[in-house]
């Protein structure tokens, strides 16, 4: 047995096979055992059939993405080993069942063990799901987990079937049998402690509700669908009102009514679904209203690829809609993250009347579960110069109209609520004075109007120059002094930081910013960071460097390696390092000659 | 209440004689006639010279984008149920491109009221065709007289399952008011398509005053969905007032009372979670 | 009398006073006459009341933009006399009704002549709306046209209603009288020639039919609506289909359905409406279906002030929809210009397969006309790898589909057409092979589908640089060597011409650099002409100067002295010329120092 | 025509058992009852399960967005109406999303045929409500039972105006044939509605089973708008066949032809103008 500080584990089958809860299973025992674990799925747009995977690194550490290779791959299909035995490290193991896998000739650095998943399985029940159950055994053996851990998690797995519950403790104990004569090959270092995991649209959405949000509107679109489901099944317990949409449309148009009447309101979609949303965002900022909008990314352009992940909506979360308005947008970087961004996105928005926009994945929204390793805070929520009382203040009266847009010097209006007496408004798309009149009407051109058309749109923007204020710079990750520093941004956060300690620990000197609140950008606290750095490296999931187009744009910085993945899979540490160390090399060989 | 209450500073920008002129006087007294506080009414609007409404009366109001204004209604009232909302946009805004809309909101049954001033034509845009403009009609876009069919809205809205469907004239407003009162205590989702001629692009007032009858003068009972049915079909007459009637089916609001617990309001329960219940959450999945 | 080379009258009046085609009239006239003319329409959002006006520039050289103040001002309301008396220039003339305008002092540098409108009007019929015509005609006097013009086109005008056309002849007379008395002020030199005038909206939509548009969809929409009245007015005559859908959703998909067809398509809308838009043109993009799509630009945001100019939907056009696919945008700058372009983006579109974007706005396209000084000339239709007969290239063919994505040197694809033979194939939105068939699905995320996702990816993308080379510089106007370049695109370059030529006569040296091809930049051609400029200044119709962002993204050139006009207002050649000369003289200031 | 003439090399990637793959039986069939070539029949699509069904069917095809496979249909259809133009899509995307299109090309009447497969759910999406399902429906955005009314497409498309409206079931793939050829061969917009069970997420097979029966076994008739609707309204039994049709409306591209020209059509006609008529159209301002 080798005691090591990772391991990697993947599952391959057909979708309907039941991989993604098999993953799960595995994913909870880990979890269970004081370990960190990251987990990535590999799956596609159809419901049964095809090739589906579940991946799951676990560490004694906090772990952020796929860890480097595989070392143990069950393939449960020809198909997924075929696919993926390429991937696995040396002393890895294939764990196969030869009634359904024919194995290759991979040399001795890789052991390959067979094992009668499915003929286990049919011993117990007539169909062959528990073949699943009887494969997460022997890998728990294998990686040196007790039974016990094992048992626990399959009983509270089906808590509410003890039969079933009975039959799938039974598999387990022979396949995990199956592992412990095989012999426990690479292991953690476990304990008791049981450590969540989520991933980012349920830890946004706790976060949300953390933060008072309690009015939530969807149309299904993965991979932001868990989101909505998450909401509708805490609906009752935690008194959620969920709007379900005929369209995207209608699901922006209704969180905003329910902000204009006082909720703090959210939804959330897929990028096609946040393109119909677009117009109603410039209503959300012409309006001054708070909304936060997510949009989780998948790969495109169109209908793309739904199951699988990019960071390429960043420039479509720029152009929003017609003309200039202000706008606030974040992207987490994973689960943990997301829970905090979540809170500061209603704050900001209340506070900046502004529409936030938030950009998560499917890399670690639907796609990727990780340990969150402490407990969320409870929140205070700060609503802004939303008025709660009916004013007496004449400045804000003109005997009629409540002064909903006044300009004051902080750019920010008082905002009563419906339903409170003698504060009456009118929220306008059109173009308006400080009562809420329209200016576009018979008005419209008149010398005063012009000039107030002009204030309006600067008391609008000006919203931004303070917060940009407020908008955190990157966090900056490892050493202080570096002789590369890796820009991310969001999810490519994760192997980049996985890459970055492998790479530090061989020896090279490597930093890693990472940004999560993307616009505005805090110029002022990034550019010293920025233009400090001996050399830059940009890494994201898209094709054109989106988020490098920003900071030329913004910061005047042009980033030359680029490692830009657009094919839809996850970005993997190793590729990371493969594009630093090309980059050093070329560094090195440029002194030399 | 007081006609006087809903007062606003601001002159309607309509052309003199716009029906709208119309719809405005049946709301507020319609709302001064039920007693609703100014101050606990919203009303959302579209874009459009009709959805140049709110404001033009003193209460809440949204006025938001062209089409969309349902939508919003219903993110208030799901907000916020003891607001009395209204819908007023005219019949490009509601049964063109915001129909969808409408169609789902009055499946749902959503407690919101819809006043849609249909003048048959774009108004605003300065005169096209419309969803219920006629067949030959000459607009802006039909040089040579329509070739599409028009929308019949009431028929499909009752043959969706609305619970409410209504049709008025603003050269009636006193029966248009009662029209919109009985839409306001209608348990759910109501609309009131109101016949608003637009003196610009389109007058029909002649002809509307020369083919229209009352309903309720002919026997008519509303809680029959065929009468109904056969009502909105109607070609040769104009039939106003209220053509179906269902107060049998909750609202969606009434049942989401009862699902989330009443007081659980959004608008009303922008309260942190405490650290057990986050717990809690967080733990569901470990 | 003094003859000069370009006078500039305005009338102002209330909505639905029929000002607007008093001015067309006043263009009429001169544009029979011989002289160029660019005119603007000052209007509101409401149908009747309010305030709108109408400004007419005219000019014995072509004339691009509003000119310098007000020569001429005709205020029919106290209103418009308030609104605009101090924009008349010395010497200039206000005449004026004193039964409905009361005026003011304005000292001897400026004539005012009353003038009895409404009582010569109401001699001849018994609404007020000939008093127009009286007006119009002592214009027409006062800048020395002869009757016979006015009488001619009056007839015209009204050629429907003869009865009518006498009685505003006759009015006329009258008016024309009171000028004569006056005696004529400053003229231009007049000839028989009788020159068009077109706003862009007009002449794109003959460019659009030149080129072989037949299908044209829309839903309306401020400042768009004339190009849907002008293809349903000329739909019979010229055999336009025209698609009138229930929103822009549809209209842009039945604009798709329809080039798929095979027809030449296109749709127009405003910033609004193109929101709608969005998700399909990605959808476009992907299926690589060639669609013209045209957003006439007003002030936002949101329904912002819908009758008024601006240039804030730029960031829009370049963010559109999720995920990177490729476009090309244009932005012609006038309405001569407007017809190129428009047959270029027909080429361009079915040449390169993609969706074709064309910003316009309201100032060049509803709101102003422009002299046409040449006869549109018929075009050469190319349209790419259309396939018209069925094929028989086996290498086309797998037995079943058409290898209509096939991978090929250039990354353009042949097209059939549904209706061929033997050519089937199905357009998708998903990620799709050679054949069409999709990745998404059965096949997403196996080793072979990920690598021809990202040949896709690189097959679209890089239509992008072979169009770049084929987007043109932008125009060089004026001298090469100038101490001041002033960069400008769409719209922005009339004023800025119009100002240059009057600077450069002064003596300074200045030149422009006017862009129309705005997306991809032609970088290779552009960067030696920025580089080059002595000293850059920028001018454009929005409040974060959205094109100056897009050079400092694509070319890393930071344009730091930028005319930014962002209240809806046209800009005015004088204000060119104030911030020229504001830059001009710190210069000198700071080479002093 | 043999059905084999529209085999494709992709093999269905629905679950086994899936209503859809009847559904793709029954169009093949009536294309081929029909003698229509595969290379005349464009098939329009949105996003869900059933609209991966071009691409299944060798025909021309365009598998677009979701919800919008009706615009691109009448926009195939408006530049070539040589062609048939079939829709084949979800209840989630021509119920919900993109129900308003459907809704105007029915009362545009134009010369589509719209075949949905409603399963009551969101199948894509792995089980959420459609505008389809039913109250107290447990989903999995409505896990304790939905409180939104379903929606009536049949009855909302009859009294909006449609011309032909039937309904068909997966499960009898003849009779099914039937009522698209019926379809096809209609003057104008027709839809289909048909009971496609999905057996992953709502497996409705048994009950639709148990309460179907055709209407032409009843002595239905078709033309008799009350009838139609009252068959759209019921509620205890599941009618199936032809509800509503109306032969007497011209279609849009009918009318259409009659405005532009017949041989006119957009895509037939991609021809540059000549200096003579550029100049008449440039001088109209002048
Ligand atoms: C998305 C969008 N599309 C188009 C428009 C342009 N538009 C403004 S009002 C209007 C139609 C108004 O007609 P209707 O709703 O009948 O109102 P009316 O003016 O007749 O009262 C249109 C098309 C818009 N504002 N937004
Ligand atoms: C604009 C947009 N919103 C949401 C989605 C996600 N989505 C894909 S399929 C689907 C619903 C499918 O349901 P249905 O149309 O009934 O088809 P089924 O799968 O049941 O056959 C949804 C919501 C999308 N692709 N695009
Ligand atoms: S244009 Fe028509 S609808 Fe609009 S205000 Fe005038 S009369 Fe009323
Ligand atoms: S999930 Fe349902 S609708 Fe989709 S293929 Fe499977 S059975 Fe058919
Ligand atoms: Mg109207
Ligand atoms: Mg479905």
């Amino acid at each position: 047995m080798q005691e090591v500080k990772d391991i990697t584990i993947r599952l391959g089958a057909a979708a309907g096979d039941g991989i993604q809860s098999a993953g799960e299973i595995l994913a909870k025992l880990l979890s269970r055992s004081g370990t960190y674990i990251s987990t990535f799925n590999g799956n596609q747009s159809a419901i049964r059939g095809g090739h589906v995977w579940f991946h799951v690194h676990a560490g004694t550490h906090p772990v952020y993405s796929m860890g480097y290779g595989v070392d143990y791959l069950l393939p449960f299909t020809q198909l997924a080993y075929d696919e993926h035995y390429s991937l696995v490290n040396k002393g890895g193991i294939i764990i196969y069942d030869p009634s359904a896998v024919t194995a290759r000739d991979l040399g001795a650095d890789i052991s390959q063990i067979k094992s009668p998943f499915l003929a286990t399985a049919l011993k117990y029940d007539k169909y062959p799901i528990m073949k699943n159950t009887v494969a997460v055994a022997e890998v728990a053996a294998l990686i040196g987990l007790g039974f016990d851990v094992v048992e626990e998690t399959i009983t509270s797995q089906f808590a509410k079937k003890p039969e079933i519950a009975k039959k799938n403790v039974e598999a387990a104990k022979e396949g995990y049998g199956f592992g412990v004569q095989a012999g426990v090959r690479k292991a953690l270092k476990y304990s008791d402690k049981r450590l969540p995991f989520l991933h980012a649209n349920y830890t946004f959405s706790i976060g949300a509700v953390a933060a008072g949000c309690r009015f939530y509107a969807a149309y299904p679109m993965s991979p932001a669908s868990p989101i909505v489901h998450w909401m509708t099944a805490h609906a009752k317990k935690l008194g959620i009102t969920v709007f379900l949409g005929e369209d995207e449309i209608s699901v922006i148009n209704a969180t905003i009514g329910a902000a204009h009447a006082g909720a703090r309101a959210m939804c959330a979609t897929s990028g096609g679904g946040f393109a119909l949303m677009q117009e109603a965002v410039g209503e959300a900022a012409m309006t001054e209203t708070p909304v936060v909008v997510v949009n989780v990314m998948r790969t495109g352009p169109s209908t793309g690829l739904p199951t699988k992940t990019s960071q390429g909506d960043l420039n479509m979360m720029l152009g929003i809609s017609q003309d200039d308005f202000p706008r606030a947008i974040f992207a987490p970087r994973n689960a943990p993250d997301a829970y905090d961004i979540a809170v500061r996105s209603f704050d900001i928005a209340e506070r900046y009347q502004m529409p936030v926009m938030v950009l998560l994945d499917f890399q670690i929204a639907d796609g990727g579960y990780m340990t969150i390793d402490h407990d969320f805070e409870p929140v205070d929520i700060n609503r802004g110069k939303l008025l709660n009382s009916d004013g007496t203040d004449k400045e804000l009266h003109n005997g009629t109209w409540f002064r909903r847009y006044q300009l004051t010097p902080d750019n920010i209006s008082p905002r009563p609520l419906p339903g409170t007496p003698n504060m009456m408004y009118v929220a306008k798309t059109d173009e308006h004075d400080e009562w809420g009149h329209d200016l576009s009407d018979v008005l419209a051109g008149l010398k005063e109007s012009v000039l107030m058309r002009e204030k309006m749109q600067e008391k609008r923007m000006k919203k931004m120059e303070q917060l940009k204020a407020e908008m955190k710079a990157p966090e900056l990750v490892g050493q202080t002094r570096a002789d590369l520093t890796i820009v991310s941004w969001g999810s490519s956060a994760n192997p980049v930081r996985e890459a970055m300690e492998v790479m530090n620990s061989s020896g090279l000197k490597i930093n890693a910013l990472e940004f999560s609140d993307i616009y505005p950008l805090n110029t002022q606290a990034i550019v010293p960071l920025l233009k400090s750095a001996e050399r830059l490296m940009i890494v994201e999931a898209n094709y054109t460097s989106q988020f490098g187009g920003l900071l030329r744009k913004e910061i005047g910085i042009d980033i030359k390696d680029a490692l830009l993945k657009y094919n839809g899979e996850p970005i993997y540490p190793v590729e990371v390092e493969r594009m630093v160390r090309n980059i050093m090399v070329k560094e090195v060989e440029s002194h030399v000659h | 209440m007081s006609i006087k209450a809903y007062e606003s500073d601001t002159r309607p920008d309509w052309c003199p004689g716009c029906g709208d002129f119309g719809v405005l006087a049946a709301v507020k007294d319609a709302l001064a006639a039920l007693n609703i506080p100014p101050h606990n009414v919203v009303i959302s609007s579209g874009i459009g010279c009709s959805s140049n409404f709110p404001g033009f009366i003193k209460t809440y109001g949204f006025h938001g984008l062209h089409g969309r204004p349902i939508p919003v209604a219903i993110g208030i009232k799901d907000a916020n149920p003891n607001l009395t909302v209204l819908v007023t946009a005219g019949d490009g805004d509601e049964y063109g491109i915001g129909f969808n809309h409408m169609i789902h909101a009055a499946r749902r049954n959503d407690d919101i009221k819809v006043i849609v001033m249909n003048n048959e034509i774009y108004g605003l845009t300065t005169g096209q065709l419309s969803p219920t403009s006629r067949l030959k009609q000459v607009t802006k876009t039909s040089p040579s007289g329509s070739i599409i069919y028009p929308l019949n809205p009431l028929a499909a809205l009752i043959g969706d399952g609305a619970t409410f469907v209504a049709r008025g004239f603003s050269g009636q407003p006193k029966h248009l008011s009662m029209l919109i009162q009985e839409a306001i205590k209608h348990r759910g989702f109501a609309l009131v398509d109101v016949l608003s001629p637009c003196v610009t692009w389109y007058d029909i007032y002649d002809e509307v005053r020369k083919l229209m009858y009352k309903l309720e003068d002919k026997g008519h009972n509303p809680t029959d969905f065929y009468a109904a049915m056969k009502a909105a079909k109607e070609e040769e007459k104009l039939p106003l007032g209220i053509f179906y009637r269902d107060e049998t089916k909750p609202s969606f609001q009434e049942m989401l009372k009862e699902q989330i617990g009443d007081g659980r309001w959004a608008s009303k329960s922008v309260t942190p979670l405490n650290s057990e219940t986050l717990r809690e959450l967080e733990y569901e999945f470990s």
